[in-house]
């Protein structure tokens, strides 16, 4: 199965990537495209930074990707995470995953994106609109017990 | 080995990495924060509580039970907020 | 909230629809796109024929739709479903939800799609490569069972 | 009231639509599908599995036992297969 991993600050064409998830094949029946984009909190913020570990984003993201694949029947995987500055309204991250049924395809994507939020050494710090560097984002529990819902 | 920061650790710590020796004895991550918080008011302050920060054993998730015998690089940061 | 409702013969734009979902807004913070495609079965399909009922599939998406909102707090919806001859490789259905939070817009756009494939008025019939019209796709117990778990 | 059929119902039957005046005592969607199928063997084809076919009255699924009365435009089709 195809997977494409990739750790960017450029933004991502979801198009583009779509259009190289299913090129030339006929045997796709669903493609669920999840993106995550930065909020402005209500107009407080004015930017999110986000820092990574580089070597261990991919490695941790690779690792993600083979239980995915263990688990769905997926024709293609997608998995591109930003990092540096990101405006409210852009992309932070893109999940695409392709199979012959949607049950598959929605499971992979949202096992994906959860195992993302918990696992991948990603770490956002908000700037706030008054020009001040704000505090680091608090991991939420709840993006734990979201993980935990898919056992072992 | 090579110590690595990230986030709120990092600046806690006021730098992204170093290497350091271990004494004899230092076995696990644990034992390892230990040692560390020892050095210093900045290594204190970035493990003040308990089971707070996470770590990694050259690029692998590790509890803090795990044992850093040839271990390259060790980090340290807080719960992941990616996604 | 927002929600797009379009039948045509037309292929649609995933891109451009999803810029027309989140533009000018910085309170979404998640996007899920549900593109379902029509598969060559093995080589065996020529196309996929799509019969609908006029009036009726407008309405009953819009009560799908309906319910999608009172369930879950989504900022916007838009659903687009083909009609006619449709090539392998090609796209029938397009689903987008965005709120302001993953879990959310991953429900919402599974929801939705459960619902379309069990109660809007769409019919298939298979073209298959050697000239001949095939026979219509009959209708899975799995997809009423994907329904029935959304309960009431 | 006007009858309109779809995919595998409107080819047995012949027809995509047909304007009807059922008779005195077709009250629900079930009498009615019972009196189409004493209107000839294409009926009795069309409808032919007991609980196949699926209804609506005016855009609207309902079941067998709906009743009829003020129906402007009642739908005979197979379980969809759309999305």
């Amino acid at each position: 199965m195809a997977a494409t991993i990739r750790i960017q600050a450029e933004p991502f064409d979801v198009a583009a990537e779509t259009a190289d998830l299913t090129r030339g094949r006929a045997d796709i029946g669903a493609v669920v495209a999840f993106t995550g984009l930065c909020r402005d909190e209500g107009g407080r913020l004015a930017a999110l930074e986000l820092e990574h570990y580089p070597g261990m984003a991919e490695a941790e993201i690779a690792r993600i990707v083979a239980q995915a694949q263990d688990r769905w029947p997926l024709h293609g995987l997608t998995i591109i995470h930003r990092f540096g500055m990101i405006r409210p309204g852009e992309e932070i991250v893109l999940v695409l995953a392709a199979s012959a049924h949607r049950q598959a395809a929605f499971e992979a994507a949202s096992f994906l994106m959860d195992y993302l939020k918990a696992h991948a050494p990603f770490w956002k710090r908000e700037h706030l609109k008054d020009g001040t560097a704000g505090a680091w984002v608090e991991a939420k529990e709840s993006d734990d017990q979201a993980m935990e819902r898919w056992g072992r | 080995m090579k110590l690595v920061y990230f986030a709120w650790v990092r600046e806690r710590i006021g730098r992204t990495d170093e290497q350091v020796d271990a004494p004899a004895g230092v076995e696990t991550v644990a034992d390892l924060v230990r040692w560390l918080k020892s050095r210093g008011e900045e290594y204190a302050y970035a493990f003040e509580n308990e089971g707070v920060v996470r770590a990694a054993i050259d690029h692998v998730h590790v509890k803090p039970e795990a044992r850093i015998a040839g271990a390259q690089e060790i980090a340290f940061f807080p719960p992941m907020t990616g996604g």
